[in-house]
């Protein structure tokens, strides 16, 4: 089988974890909880790439994503003090933006599904983590370099940005 | 060809001193200060004594022109204009007014032009004048002739505007180089034309070809020619400018506007001689013209009291003169008169800078009177010029005055002639209505000016003395005996098919002669009554027919007829092209498509929320409208 | 002919790109000398810099150099020049983009030398003008100048579309800074009028282009860029009128032609008096140069169709220009104008010359008077702007009896007065007398009214002189400003080349003449059978050709 | 309906969840947080589709690295512009955020 093989039933448990914690992160009054619903989503996640056969993917996901970037997103909430959102939860916009999200889950499931994927793989590549890493270093060397130039560059501009105006000099 | 080689130098030089003198003083003139003279008047004297010597090689070789084509000018296609000179018998008199006036006129403005603030400046623009003029007469294609033509056109506007900070000199030299323009617009014409059709501008080239012309084409060369014609040699209707070229120095009116520049458009047509014979139409036309414009100028001479400008006046009125001549067919007699008017006619004027200079300035003759005995020099020699341009026995404006009506009689324009004779009558009458309110009678200057005047200094004389003597003398000389003088010998090479009538003094060449005479000696006396015996005539004569005096007095409105009709007509549609078309509809439909995409675009502003959630909202539909549309159009 | 052959070394790069060497320079030196100031100040950066008071001389000198050895340059091209041939001459050729097989080549036949000649004569010349001009932000301007002749002169040179039009673009953006930032004060409108009217051409020009080289490349001939091989080609007629309307409309804007001449007064009045000087000598020229090598040798049924509509519009453009002049009351406007009524003159020559056969004196004209109009309008806006200096004012109304305080000033102006009104013996004559005989043996009627605006032209120029140098308003109303300076020298020597330029071309114009001859005819050749099958009824052919399109 | 085909549609429902975060919510954190959402269900669908298909050498598990790496930099720079924003007008509420309007 392809890709390892597939559980329905972890699939299903994973799949709706994610789906619930997703709506979570969009449905919550309290951006607390919105927050803690995006870790646990993030956490289903990894636990999908698990399922896929791709360790490497899901520990980087526990570590970017669930330790770091959400305590980035931790941290901003606790800077704006606004834990309680009041008033309106979602713009008048909404009214449109549900329609078209239901849009495009139709449109995108038609496409998944008149399009005939799987029959074309064949086999596991299971790429180590050896392998994929030689790729890195070899071959996707300079989208790796760029990356690294792009995060310093967002560094140094969360930095500018965040800092005060009586910060300077 | 030796002698050919000598007058290669010759003609290089009689160009080019002028030109070197202008340019000298031009750069070094303001530093010499009162002696900024010498360079070009030395200049000037040396090309006059070289334009003797032409004529003298001329006289030599009267039957083979020189022709000489020094270097080529523009050649473009097929078209070919050179540096080419030619000096035939025509050219050698016409050297011989330029040259001998020309240096005359210097002199004489040494005097005259001393202390003015831009005396080198006048001497630049005078030897100036001289270049552009030798270039006209001895170019040997058209082209060429209007290099100087145009080159003497801007020497006029240059010495007409002299005292540029009087409004009026300003304004009257512009007014000369634009009327005549208008001129050259018909000239520039006629030399396509003549291009076109004959393939080249040389004279000889042209004429050879003259008779291959079809009639119309050569009407339209003729007439266009005779356009540019008629501007330089101030014919009506072009005739506007020439009176208010009155304003520059007395020299100038005297050696540019009656001796020599406004004779180029008489020289011209006597150059073409060979096209014009061919054409009956363009000779009717011709002399229609001119003898319109004689007894025009002539009825406005009578009542202008500005000196300079009664000469003017005769000066367009004997130009038409000319022209009369030359279309009835006597061209030897037009260009008889040319030579000789070019001496009296330049002294008149030079004598009337003279008094001018006398009277401190003063160009009104009303304020004028007795100045006989207070500048006697000057008095006679004016006399002289004005006995000769009334044309009486035997001074030579009679030798010439005479061919011309003679010619026009025994071609059987019997009305040109009787019009010739009355413009003779008007003639005799102005003139001597300058004389006599000029030298007789008791002087009407006041005191201040009466206590100035005094004679003109030796320089100044001495050229109106030797400028007397051909006044006075030419005439007879080369125009004796009538209708077979010496003139006539030397230049028949050039109007090589005109027959001379032979002369009868018993016959009608003889009455003719003595009518004219009589004509003329009629007038003198007419004036004498008016003008100085019963002063209170000319005024009650006036106030019987105010409106033909007031018509004469005005110059029969033509200078209010320009100002309206071409001049206010044009700035006006000009104004409206600009502020009316230019600006509001080229620019309007400009800055109107503009406007147009301001205003859709204003329209599309309130997409432009600034909201954020907005644009992801527009993103997201877009996307998703891609893909259906794409899906849709691949027929997934 | 290749530049090996001819002069040893790549000449026309060295000269198109020695002002860039310039601008490269000058930066290189500016940004040396900061730290050097900062070292020899205690602390005042800004101040130590501003008070280096050698550089503005140093980065002035350096842009003269340059653009005098590209001058210098350009004269020893000129002698070198083979005129008897028409032949491409000093060519280079390097590819550039194998891919599209877009070629860095260059090379000049005699219509570009003497074009090339005008470029730098023009721009050693607003160097010198501009010297005391500019009071703000000086050392760009001067880059600026440099950077646009380089533009300019790659344009005249370039022998291959792509490079040509890279040129062509490149060019506007330091005429767009010329007169948006160093312009009078409505110049954002009119930088912006400028770069918006030209755009509209280039993009026509573009689309063209594209067009082409497709068609050519659909015929199995291959990708190619190059001028010559694809003027050689026959081009079916469908394709040969959009196409020259596309480039015609880019190249009517930049001449301009009548009814698309409203941007050239306003970037007139605006630009900075070198900006002026170079956008009527050099830049107007690009648009007759355009139509010489585009619009007649690609697609010559098509241009032979358009003669009566061209010629026309160029006879209305002489006598609304000159009418228009006539009522300006401002001194650079009025040139402007007068400009619009040259160029008339120029597109009159050109495409009368391909109506009738064995014409070529016409377009020979039409080459001098752009020359011409270089030498003489370039002359007057410089005067206009050295008066403008003086009086700081260019309204007419505003000036009188300058002849006065300024008598050599004023000889000079009507120098070039009389030359532009085309006075036998000065260069604009004998330009305009040519290109007249060309459209008079098209068409006598269409001759006289441009001959016409002969008449208008002195009117408005001597009108212009006598309200400025003379006295035109009575004995009261003149004061004369006393306290003016008369012309300097260095003024001097910046028209000094012109005064003999303008004396030279209108005594002997063989000189330059010579250079016309052989590419003339070679165009003339190129359009051979299609004059001959230039037919009467131009005008009801041109209408069934049109109806025959849809 | 292969497995690949679930894990899409896991994939795709995640995301049109996100993108309904996106779009109706004000609080600018949380369309933050929904744009995670969206770019990990992007993830997913790369990381699937790598696993069950030949021939991607490994690529769609790199560009998911690479995605995570860049989701990373553009939380930073997004939630310094809302910390930056929040200084200035004391609220993350995006509606409140025009001043480009046109």
């Amino acid at each position: 089988m392809p890709g390892g093989d597939f559980h329905p039933f972890f699939f299903v448990v994973i799949a709706a974890w994610i789906l619930v914690c997703g709506l979570g992160v969009v449905l919550f009054r309290n951006i607390i909880y919105s927050a803690v619903s995006m870790v646990f989503c993030f956490l289903g996640v990894a636990f999908a790439y698990a399922l896929l056969n791709a360790e490497l993917v899901a520990i980087v996901q526990i570590l970017i994503y669930v330790g770091a970037t959400s305590v980035v997103i931790l941290f901003a909430i606790m800077l704006t003090e606004v834990q309680q959102s009041y008033g309106q939860l979602f713009h008048r916009q909404a009214i449109f933006a549900a329609p078209l999200a239901v849009a495009a889950a139709v449109v995108m499931t038609v496409m998944v599904v008149s399009t005939e994927l799987a029959d074309v793989g064949d086999t596991s590549l299971n790429l180590s983590v050896h392998a994929l890493s030689s790729l890195l270093f070899n071959r996707y060397v300079f989208p790796f370099e760029l990356v690294s130039l792009v995060l310093l560059a967002a560094m140094i501009g969360a930095i500018v940005l965040a800092r005060r105006q009586g910060e300077k000099r | 060809m030796e002698a050919a080689d000598s007058m290669k130098i010759a003609v290089i030089l009689i160009v080019l001193l002028p030109l070197v003198g202008f340019i000298t003083t031009l750069l070094f003139g303001k530093r010499m200060g009162g002696k900024a003279h010498i360079v070009p008047v030395a200049l000037v004297t040396v090309t006059a004594a070289l334009a003797v010597y032409a004529f003298g090689w001329v006289f030599q070789h009267q039957e083979e022109p020189f022709v000489w084509d020094a270097f080529s000018w523009i050649v473009a296609g097929r078209y070919h204009a050179s540096w080419g000179f030619q000096v035939d018998t025509l050219t050698g008199i016409m050297l011989l007014v330029v040259g001998i006036i020309g240096m005359l006129t210097h002199y004489y403005s040494i005097g005259y032009m001393r202390g003015d603030g831009g005396y080198y400046r006048f001497f630049a623009y005078l030897n100036l004048f001289m270049f552009a003029m030798y270039m006209l007469i001895l170019a040997d294609n058209f082209l060429l002739l209007f290099l100087g033509w145009e080159g003497v056109g801007l020497c006029s506007y240059l010495l007409i505007g002299f005292w540029f900070d009087r409004k009026s000199a300003s304004q009257a030299g512009k007014k000369a180089f634009l009327v005549n323009r208008v001129g050259d617009f018909g000239f520039t014409l006629g030399m396509f034309l003549v291009l076109v059709t004959t393939g080249t501008l040389q004279f000889a080239g042209v004429f050879d070809k003259a008779e291959t012309i079809g009639a119309g084409t050569l009407l339209w060369i003729c007439l266009l020619l005779f356009t540019g014609a008629v501007g330089k040699s101030a014919q009506f209707p072009l005739h506007v400018w020439l009176p208010d070229a009155m304003e520059g120095p007395t020299p100038v009116s005297a050696l540019i506007h009656a001796a020599t520049m406004v004779n180029a458009g008489v020289y011209m047509v006597a150059r073409a001689y060979p096209l014009f014979a061919q054409s009956e139409t363009a000779m009717l036309v011709v002399m229609v013209v001119g003898t319109f414009t004689a007894i025009f100028a002539a009825c406005i001479a009578i009542t202008q009291n500005d000196i300079k400008k009664v000469i003017a006046y005769s000066t367009i009125s004997s130009l038409g003169f000319m022209f009369m001549a030359l279309g009835a067919g006597a061209w030897v007699a037009g260009i008889f008169y040319l030579f000789v008017h070019g001496f009296f006619k330049g002294l008149l004027f030079l004598c009337s800078g003279s008094v001018i200079h006398a009277m401190g300035g003063e160009q009104d003759m009303r304020k004028m009177g007795g100045l006989r005995t207070r500048i006697p020099v000057t008095f006679w020699t004016m006399l002289i010029a004005a006995v000769a341009l009334v044309g009486i026995f035997p001074l030579s404006g009679f030798w010439a005055k005479d061919e011309i009506l003679g010619g026009a009689f025994a071609h059987g324009y019997y009305v040109v002639w009787l019009v010739g004779i009355v413009t003779a009558f008007l003639t005799a009458v102005f003139a001597f209505r300058m004389m006599f309110m000029t030298f007789w009678g008791e002087s009407r200057a006041d005191a201040e000016v009466q206590a100035h005047i005094h004679e003109s200094p030796k320089v100044m004389t001495v050229p109106l003395v030797l400028l007397a003597i051909p006044a006075a003398a030419v005439g007879a000389v080369v125009g004796w005996p009538p209708e077979a003088g010496w003139i006539h010998r030397f230049l028949d090479p050039v109007f090589f098919a005109v027959e001379h009538e032979e002369f009868e003094w018993l016959g009608t060449g003889g009455a003719l002669m003595a009518v004219s005479l009589a004509v003329a000696l009629l007038g003198v006396y007419l004036a004498y009554v008016l003008y100085l015996r019963r002063r209170e005539l000319p005024e009650r004569l006036a106030a019987r027919v105010p409106w033909a005096y007031e018509a004469s007095l005005r110059k029969m409105y033509m200078d209010d007829i320009y100002e309206v009709v071409p001049v206010r007509s044009t700035i006006a549609f000009s104004r409206f092209l600009w502020t009316g078309f230019d600006v509001h509809v080229i620019d309007g439909a400009v800055n109107g498509i503009a406007r147009l995409w301001g205003w859709f675009g204003d329209r599309l502003r309130p997409l432009q929320t600034g909201r954020v959630h907005n644009y992801a909202f527009g993103i997201l539909a877009g996307a998703l409208a891609l893909v259906v549309i794409v899906g849709w159009v691949w027929g997934i | 002919m290749s530049w090996q052959d001819q002069i040893g070394f790549p000449v026309l790069s060295v000269i198109t790109f020695l002002p860039l060497a310039g601008v490269v320079l000058i930066l290189v030196i500016d940004l040396l000398r900061r730290p050097a100031a900062r070292l020899g100040a205690d602390g005042a950066v800004e101040g130590a810099v501003r008070r280096q008071t050698w550089w503005p001389t140093t980065y002035k000198v350096i842009s003269l150099a340059t653009t005098l050895a590209a001058f210098a340059l350009t004269v020893w091209v000129l002698f070198v020049f083979d005129k008897s041939t028409s032949q491409l001459q000093f060519v280079e050729d390097v590819m550039w983009v194998r891919r599209f097989n877009i070629h860095y080549s260059l090379g000049i036949d005699g219509i570009a030398a003497l074009m090339l000649l005008l470029t730098t004569l023009l721009g050693f010349i607003v160097i010198i003008g501009s010297w005391h001009y500019i009071k703000d932000r000086e050392m760009g301007f001067f880059v600026s100048l440099l950077l646009l002749q380089t533009g300019m002169t790659g344009v005249f040179c370039a022998t291959d579309l792509v490079l040509f039009y890279v040129f062509w673009e490149a060019m506007l953006v330091p005429m767009y800074f010329i007169i948006g930032v160093w312009g009078g004060p409505r110049k954002i409108y009119a930088a912006i009028k400028f770069v918006l009217f030209t755009l509209v051409g280039s993009l026509l020009m573009l689309v063209a282009i594209v067009a082409v080289v497709w068609y050519v490349n659909g015929q199995g001939a291959g990708l190619t860029f190059d001028i010559r091989a694809l003027s050689d080609v026959v081009y079916p007629y469908h394709l040969q009128f959009w196409a020259f309307l596309a480039f015609f409309l880019a190249f009517a804007i930049k001449v301009p032609m009548f009814p698309l001449h409203t941007w050239l007064p306003d970037a007139h009045v605006e630009a900075p008096t070198a900006g002026s000087v170079i956008l009527a000598g050099v830049l107007l020229k690009m648009g007759a140069y355009g139509m010489l090598r585009f619009c007649l040798p690609f697609f010559p049924d098509a241009a032979v169709d358009f003669v009566p509509l061209v010629a026309g519009l160029s006879v209305v453009a002489i006598i609304y220009g000159a009418a228009v002049s006539l009522v300006q009351k401002d001194l650079k406007k009025l040139i402007a104008y007068s400009s619009v009524s040259h160029m008339g003159f120029v597109t009159a020559g050109i495409f009368a010359a391909i109506a009738v056969a064995d014409n070529a004196a016409g377009m020979e004209g039409a080459v001098l008077v752009m020359f011409n109009h270089g030498v003489l309008t370039g002359a007057l806006f410089l005067m206009v702007g050295y008066l403008y200096e003086r009086t700081h004012t260019r309204q007419i109304a505003e000036m009188s009896m300058l002849a006065t305080p300024l008598p050599v000033f004023a000889g000079f102006f009507l120098f070039f007065t009389l030359g532009s009104l085309g006075l036998p013996g000065l260069n604009g004559f004998v330009g305009e007398f040519l290109s007249l005989l060309g459209l008079f043996e098209y068409s006598h009627a269409l001759a006289a009214i441009g001959a016409l605006g002969i008449i208008l032209a002195a009117c408005y120029l001597l009108w212009m002189y006598q309200r400025t140098m003379f006295n035109d308003r009575g004995e009261a109303g003149v004061m004369p400003a006393v306290s003016l300076r008369d012309i300097s020298p260095r003024e001097i020597v910046s028209l000094l080349p012109l005064v003999v330029l303008a004396v030279w071309i209108g005594v002997y114009p063989n000189t330059f003449l010579d250079f016309l001859h052989t590419p003339v005819q070679y165009i003339l050749q190129q359009m051979g059978p299609s004059i001959e099958s230039a037919r009467d009824g131009a005008v009801a052919h041109l209408i069934e050709a049109t109806k025959g399109l849809f | 309906m292969s497995p690949l085909d679930w894990w899409l549609l896991l994939a795709m429902l995640l995301f049109c969840i996100g993108a309904f975060g996106v779009l109706a919510r004000r609080n600018t954190i949380v369309v933050i947080m929904s744009l995670e959402l969206m770019l990990n269900a992007v993830n997913i669908a790369l990381v699937a589709i790598a696993q069950f298909r030949a021939g991607s050498q490994g690529a769609g598990v790199l560009f998911s690295l690479f995605v995570i790496t860049l989701a990373a930099a553009e939380v930073t720079v997004g939630l310094g512009i809302v910390i930056a924003n929040y200084r200035a007008k004391r609220t993350v509420e995006n509606d409140h955020f025009d001043e480009m309007k046109g």
